[in-house]
């Protein structure tokens, strides 16, 4: 073994990877000069058929299945393609290598929910130098990433919702609560506990968060992560899980564990999720908002922004679904809403 | 009379004829023996047989009846049963087990359960049958190759075995193990069992056989006898030409400074305290029984298994004995013994195995030089006269012998002075195994220093100019050219020189 | 040269043992720092939490036995629950419904299986494949949505108790376990089914038929996989088209801490379970130690290294002593 | 057997394919072809990394744990920087963090013995969950825009950087493989590692560093993703591994190590990729498009396997030694 070639061969590689970026460097631009604005940019298209992609965090999931279902009602009527399509898992990059796709095929406006507020930045950027409207809904990329957001709810206010909900049950005495979340890393579950710590700092000192569990998206894990729980910290009385899949999980562990009654468990689920616990009385009260609205408003505010009728402050008024605030790109669905047994049985997403 | 009798076999592989019109019958109560170069088709013969193979063409009869062998399972059930070259067991599991897989005793409880108890006690049965004490609830991999040799005959005794098919089982075996193989094979034979004996080693072709049969390019040359043939006709029977393991002129060797000095070599439990010289321009044999150690001294002076304590000196320079490639820089090759698993890689070509040691490449870059290495490959070729259709061939295609002679190519490549021969003519046939010896004699007469590992007793009396022998790890002596003979390095080897002495 | 080992060692080389030891250990650990994990309660929780798994896991053994690897187990398991969750709220009569979700697991498995055993494809390129295909299948069963809101008939499945303490996951887990563990220690075709996994050629020198060995095993693991995938639905009450995503790896790594041989031809199904049981302990023990549950993951990964690691290492130990 | 000579034939077959791919996909969604090239970036971090998960494989391995080290390496680049160090060095420190994570797989596989498939899978847990505690569970971005053009750059107006470095790479990693000394050894402990070891070949040595390569790979491509995200998350690496192994495996490498081709492995990904986005563009969705890639990579690999045995019946000569080695493979096969 006189030559030991691949030691070189590791040199020359991050030589030559130097040469080519400093190369490159001068020659570099953002975006391909070949197929700029093919969408023609700025034209209204008042009066034609628009594409629109309406892209979910995930697919698979009944609360954006409900908002699908509200967007597909309206669609016709607004002369909208719908395209529903997402990502199996909750991705923030193949969202964006499907919003690249969907630019790049033409479409006219494109509606996402965004995975992450910033992976999406670049990407949507980009469509909209090409003349692609963008808008955001359910959950938002940083503000100069899109148009519009339309807001079903702040962070703010489902964070302060969802304690407000087990403060009120609780009246004052000293609480201590458990949060289950999605996974560690889901940049929304993340923001509402951040919300509702503030709450709880601001308002309820009543209230202590002793534990942060994980449900990993599985209802297996979510029951299993309950049981821990209420082993774990049998002080705790209260579990809030901001998780459509960490809620019914929680509530069937709390049934099996037969403390119906002793541990309070609320949180965001969809009501045909949560009929099962709410009619049982496992669950009494949930945090939500009519999704079939949102998917609906979305369709609207997609048409409108296409039109260049979008008013980017005021009131934007759509016929069948009411009148809107619009404050700054956000256009507000209004409060979430606290469901109870009533709401449960009527609502079906 | 004929328990299995082959009319009129042949076969072939896409199109190139392995077997002609090949009739053989075995009767019982005999040990007849198939010989015949590599390549002649006594292997595919006898898989055809065990029904690992189906013939193209011919009829095979059993008791007189004619039969259809399509699978191993068909075979077995009329009583024929292999014992292959290299013992295959199934190493997790018992040895019991490993004998009676497939033909588990059970008891019917709604489905069939397994018996352990009679499992066991079954196995044992038959190795008491064999003579041998077994703990027969051992995993298989803990036993001795030897061991597991006799695992596999055992397993052709738990059935009434009508037909035993013995591939080569001596390769791995020492002497001394061997013949303990062949009193149970001979008491076999006294029972009734008819016994097909497949081997390279004529000496032992003859003392257990009563009828050879002797192929050649596919065809059958010739059944007679054992007894009337002599060693040299059988030779020439199996080659088509007379041939005989010539010796070689003494070797003028430079006794003034040896080029290897091992001292005090140890490794318990595999050997203890090894010393010896090799002097440039001899060949040092190493004898022994399988098992005794000399395998494990080769690879502790080639880095492969470190020793604990003693001292390899290169020229008067100490090897840490640590890694192989210090070993290679002073110039030591070692041709193992297991050539498949660890001489060549069968998937790739002549022209990369024989350039693995030393890769030719240009300083730049270390990109490999293709033209410098088709060169060295062909050069190998012609030097060591490789039978293959060019250096671009896999090695997988060529013959056990050429095979060999390409991991001869590979370490002669990286231009060695101390050469380790392991077994270096194991599973080859008798007109490589003489080139084979001219190349070990010619390596020792440009001044290397040669130290030849060796069962083959023959082989050791025609190559070497000392011989040293090892029993149980130590090294119980060291014979002269002048003093050697088979019975005195048996002697050595089997400890009874020890004990007399 | 060989001396019999000493009962330390028998008593190392018996992954079993050594797990159980291990196990114990860390619950006696637990009980000293705090009292309450080792309530009956508890200690029933931590195997009815870890019974889905070690289900998926006993069927992933066999096949690793085998020497193969079926990464597809957890989608099945996934599909059988949509399957399942669908089926009984339509309406089907239970009967109907198990029949079904054992025939779809079943179907899954045969289909790798005669992909791995009679079209000779490589077993983990097979399952990553099938693994896409049957989670894939997930979304379209159900059109996105999940099955929740189950008929009673389905959910008493789940939840009822043996003797009002041993809820349905455990014994079947349970049952399982006897019944695997009689099959392939006991029962012809699994002692078949080692032979396999320890040496093909010999084996199929001794008559066994390779092909419907490797075969069976897969279709083991796909009807394991049913099983575990039945009692999921029914015991937490809902599913989602992602249930089952990662299980397989969960499932391996129970079985590798298990002592069962990637190589092939070594493996328990007790030893699986108890390599689920500390996995599962060891989760739970950081819920009670209040470790943040990120680290649940790195966790998980540590106790697989220290697992597989410890295991070569006394494998060495033992080897140089002989 | 001619298995790398077949396998030399699959990477033009997988070439074929690719273009045929594009007629198809061109002719149905006419903007398809005017977007050829900007779609790439996509998935280019992946071809990256199938590179040198090629030359893992080939040399017997696996590595399942890149998917993890990209969002590692990514998170550390992003700390770095958030702590007031230039962004270039941070990425280059991020990279050479991505290479001690390959290496320290590479040492427990090779000093403890234990299978690779097992080590990365446990290295996977532990360094996806590092990831997500150091980032706080959170992105981190507002990198400087020169970076980004790192990731969403075009060079000379039409193409896009990330194209560049993977072709730049796959150059490289082909000229690795295929003209040196390393590749050569990589061959052949991927055959026979124990022929390797007794040849003088550093084994160890030369199997720790296609793990260390794996790592570096996924370290550029964790900097590459920061960039083209414009930030980087705890989670963004997540099931990569999975999309880079398929793309190596239709791509003609042979899971079981010994064989296999860059230019195989790169195409295997650029047709998936392609195929993905294009799928995208006709509509079709993702659980649709899962089922597409397992019956994909099922085909691809099937086809070989018949290729092989044809391949076999046609090349195979006569003799014994020939005749042995059928007998092992059918060992194998069966």
């Amino acid at each position: 073994m006189k030559t030991i070639g691949w030691k070189r061969m590791a040199t020359a590689l991050v030589i030559l990877l130097l040469i080519v970026a400093l190369a490159g460097c001068g020659a570099v631009q953002s975006s391909p000069s070949a197929n700029s604005n093919q969408n023609a940019a700025q034209t209204s298209q008042k009066g034609k058929t628009i594409k629109v992609a309406l892209i979910p965090k995930a697919i698979g999931i009944p609360y954006f299945t409900g908002a699908e279902q509200g967007a597909q009602s309206v669609a016709a009527a607004l002369n909208i393609k719908l395209t529903y399509n997402g990502p199996t898992t909750l991705s923030a990059s193949d969202q964006v290598s499907m919003i690249n796709s969907y630019v790049a095929e033409g479409y006219n406006v494109i509606a996402v929910s965004a995975n992450d507020p910033t992976s999406l930045a670049p990407a949507l950027k980009a469509a909209m130098k090409k003349g692609v409207k963008v808008i955001t809904w359910d959950s938002d990329t940083v503000p100069d990433a899109r148009q519009f957001f339309v807001n079903q709810a702040t962070v703010d206010g489902i964070g302060s919702t969802l304690v407000k909900v087990v403060a009120d049950h609780f009246k004052g005495k000293q609480t201590d609560v458990a949060i289950l979340s999605s996974t560690p890393s889901n940049t929304n579950q993340n923001q509402w506990i951040d919300a509702m710590k503030k709450t709880i700092a601001d308002k309820y000192p009543n209230l202590h968060i002793k534990t942060i569990q994980y449900d990993q998206g599985q209802p297996s894990t979510g029951v299993s992560a309950t049981e821990n729980i209420v082993k774990g910290f049998p002080t705790v009385k209260a579990i809030i899980s901001p998780d459509s899949v960490g809620l019914p999980a929680a509530a069937e562990a709390v049934e099996k564990l037969g403390l119906q009654g002793k541990i309070y468990v609320t949180g965001l689920a969809d009501p045909v999720v949560m009929k099962k616990y709410v009619d049982d009385g496992t669950v009494q009260k949930y945090v939500l908002w009519n999704v079939l609205d949102l998917g609906k408003l979305t369709m609207n505010v997609a048409r409108a922004v296409a039109d260049g009728t979008m008013p980017t402050s005021g009131t934007f008024k759509v016929k069948g679904l009411g009148d809107f605030q619009v404050n700054n790109g956000q256009v507000l669905l209004g409060l979430p809403m606290i469901f109870d047994k009533a709401a449960t049985d009527k609502y079906n997403f | 009379m004929d328990i299995l009798k082959m009319v009129n076999i042949s076969k072939s592989f896409n199109g190139t004829a392995v077997l002609k019109d090949v009739s053989f019958e075995v009767r019982a109560g005999e040990v007849h023996a198939l010989i015949g170069e590599n390549g002649a088709g006594k292997s595919t013969l006898i898989k055809i047989a065990a029904g690992v193979y189906n013939s193209d063409d011919g009829e095979t009869f059993f008791d007189g009846r004619e039969v259809q062998i399509g699978t191993p399972a068909d075979a077995h059930r009329l009583g024929i049963f292999t014992v292959h070259q290299e013992p295959s067991v199934m190493p997790n599991l018992s040895v019991a087990e490993n004998v009676l897989m497939g033909f588990h005793p059970y008891r019917r409880f709604a489905f069939r359960w397994v018996d352990k108890k009679a499992m066991y006690r079954k196995t044992e049965e038959v190795f008491g049958k064999l003579g041998l004490k077994m703990d027969v609830r051992r995993n298989a991999g803990e036993l001795t190759i030897a061991q597991q040799q006799m695992l596999e005959i055992a397993k052709a005794l738990v059935h009434d075995v009508r037909v035993l098919i013995l591939d080569e089982p001596t390769a791995t075996l020492s002497d001394h193990e061997t013949g303990l193989l062949f009193e149970i094979v001979r008491r076999l034979r006294d029972q009734g069992t008819a016994v097909i004996f497949v081997s390279h080693r004529l000496h032992e072709v003859f003392s257990l056989s009563d009828r050879i049969t002797v192929m050649r390019d596919g065809e059958k040359v010739a059944t007679s006898v054992a007894a009337s043939l002599s060693e040299q006709e059988l030779v020439r029977l199996m080659v088509g030409r007379e041939l005989r393991l010539g010796s070689f002129e003494s070797r003028a060797t430079n006794r003034e400074k040896p080029l290897l000095q091992v001292s005090g070599l140890s490794n318990a439990p595999w050997f203890d305290d090894v010393s010896f010289a090799l002097y440039p321009g001899e060949v040092l044999a190493m004898a022994g029984l399988v098992g005794s150690g000399r395998t494990n001294v080769a690879e502790a002076i080639f880095g492969i298994q470190p020793a604990r304590s003693g001292q390899v000196v290169v020229n008067g320079e100490a090897l840490h004995m640590r890694s192989i490639k210090q070993a290679l820089e002073h110039g030591i090759a070692y041709i193992p013994e297991d050539r498949h698993k660890h001489g060549v890689a069968l998937a790739m070509s002549l022209r990369a195995n024989v350039t693995l040691v030393n890769v030719p490449a240009r300083p730049r870059l270390g990109c490999i030089d293709r033209r410098r290495e088709i060169q060295i490959s062909a050069e190998a070729v012609q030097r060591l006269n490789i039978k293959a259709q060019g250096v671009e061939q896999p090695v997988g295609q060529l013959s056990g012998g050429n095979q060999q002679k390409v991991v001869l190519a590979k370490w002669l490549a990286a231009g060695p002075k101390i050469i380790i021969l392991d077994e270096p003519t194991r599973g080859v046939d008798v007109g490589a195994k003489g080139e084979i010896h001219r190349i070990i004699d010619g390596l020792a007469r440009e001044g290397n220093a040669v130290l030849v590992i060796s069962s083959d007793l023959p082989e050791i009396l025609v190559l070497a100019d000392r011989t040293l022998v090892m029993h149980e790890g130590r090294l119980v002596g060291e014979l002269h050219r002048e003093d050697t003979s088979e019975e005195s390095i048996m002697a050595l080897a089997t400890g009874t020189a020890i004990r007399t002495a | 040269m060989k001396n019999e080992p000493s009962l330390f060692w028998k008593i190392m080389q018996s992954r079993e043992s050594f797990l159980l030891g291990l196990i114990l250990l860390l619950l006696l650990i637990m009980l000293v720092v705090s009292p309450s994990f080792l309530g009956p309660g508890n200690l029933m929780n931590i195997l009815t939490n870890c019974a889905t798994v070690a289900i998926v896991a006993l069927g992933e053994t066999i096949v690793i036995i085998t020497k193969g690897i079926d990464l597809s187990v957890g989608a099945t398991m996934g599909m059988v629950t949509l399957f399942t969750g669908s089926l009984a709220l339509n309406g089907f009569p239970l009967a109907v419904v198990i029949l079904v979700a054992f025939l779809a697991g079943i179907v899954a498995g045969a289909l790798n299986g005669v992909l791995i055993s009679y079209l000779k494809l490589p077993p983990i390129i097979v399952t990553l494949g099938t693994l896409s295909v049957y989670s894939g299948i997930m979304y379209v069963i159900t059109k996105g949505n999940w099955v929740t809101n189950l008929p009673a008939g389905l959910l008493q499945l789940g939840n009822f108790r043996l003797f009002g303490f041993v809820p349905a996951p455990v014994v079947v887990l349970v049952v399982l376990l006897l019944v695997s563990t009689l099959f392939l220690q006991f029962s012809i075709p699994g002692r078949h089914i080692y032979a396999v996994g320890n040496n093909e050629a010999s084996a199929r020198l001794s008559g066994i038929n390779i092909k419907r060995v490797i075969f069976s095993a897969y279709l083991i693991a796909g009807f394991f996989s049913a099983v575990a995938g039945i009692f999921y639905v029914a015991y937490n009450g809902f599913s989602t088209p992602s249930t089952g995503g990662n299980m397989e790896l969960d499932a391996i790594a129970a079985a590798v801490i298990g002592g069962t041989n990637v190589f092939g031809g070594k493996g328990t199904p007790l030893g699986t379970l108890l390599g689920a049981i500390l996995l599962g302990i060891v989760t739970g023990a950081l819920v009670f130690f209040h470790i943040p549950a990120v680290w649940n993951l790195a966790v998980e990964g540590i106790v697989i290294l220290a697992a597989v690691i410890s295991d070569a290492a006394l494998y060495r130990m033992q080897t140089r002593r002989i | 057997m001619k298995r790398s000579k077949f396998f030399a034939n699959w990477s033009y077959g997988i070439i074929a394919v690719f273009l045929l791919e594009m007629v198809i996909l061109s002719s149905v969604t006419p903007k398809f072809l005017s977007n050829l090239l900007p779609m790439t970036e996509n998935f280019m971090p992946i071809g990256i990394m199938a590179l040198s998960m090629t030359l893992v494989i080939i040399a017997g391995g696996i590595d399942l744990s890149i998917g993890s080290v990209v969002s590692f390496s990514g998170v550390i680049m992003g700390l770095l920087w958030q702590h007031g160090m230039n962004i270039w060095v941070a990425g280059l420190l991020a990279v050479l963090i991505g290479g001690l994570a390959g290496f320290i797989n590479g040492q427990i596989i090779v000093r403890t013995g234990i299978q690779p498939l097992i080590a990365t899978l446990a290295t996977q847990f532990i360094w996806g969950s590092l990831a997500v505690v150091l980032s706080n569970q959170g992105s981190i971005y507002g990198f400087p825009g020169s970076f980004l053009l790192l990731g969403t750059g075009f060079l000379y107006g039409y193409l896009p950087v990330q194209l560049v470095i993977f072709v730049v790479l796959a150059l490289l990693f082909a000229y690795l493989l295929n003209k040196t000394v390393f590749g050569r050894q990589v061959l052949f402990i991927g055959n026979s590692e124990s022929v390797s070891a007794y040849s003088g070949v550093n084994v160890n040595r030369v199997k720790t560093w296609t793990y260390v390569l794996s790592g570096l790979t996924a370290g550029l491509s964790g900097v590459i993703m920061g960039s083209f995200f414009a930030s980087v998350r705890g989670d963004m690496g997540q099931g990569l591994e999975l999309t880079v192994i398929t793309g190596c495996l239709v791509g003609g490498v042979n899971v079981f190590g010994g064989a296999g081709t860059i230019v195989g492995a790169a195409f295997g990904v650029l047709l998936l990729g392609m195929l993905s986005q294009g799928l995208n563009f006709m509509n079709v969705s993702s659980q649709v498009q899962a089922i597409i890639t397992g019956v994909i990579l099922i085909l691809a690999v099937a086809i070989q396997q018949l290729g092989t045995i044809f391949a076999r019946r046609r090349k195979m000569t006569g003799g014994e030694g020939a005749g042995k080695l059928r007998g092992e493979r059918r060992a194998r096969v069966e």
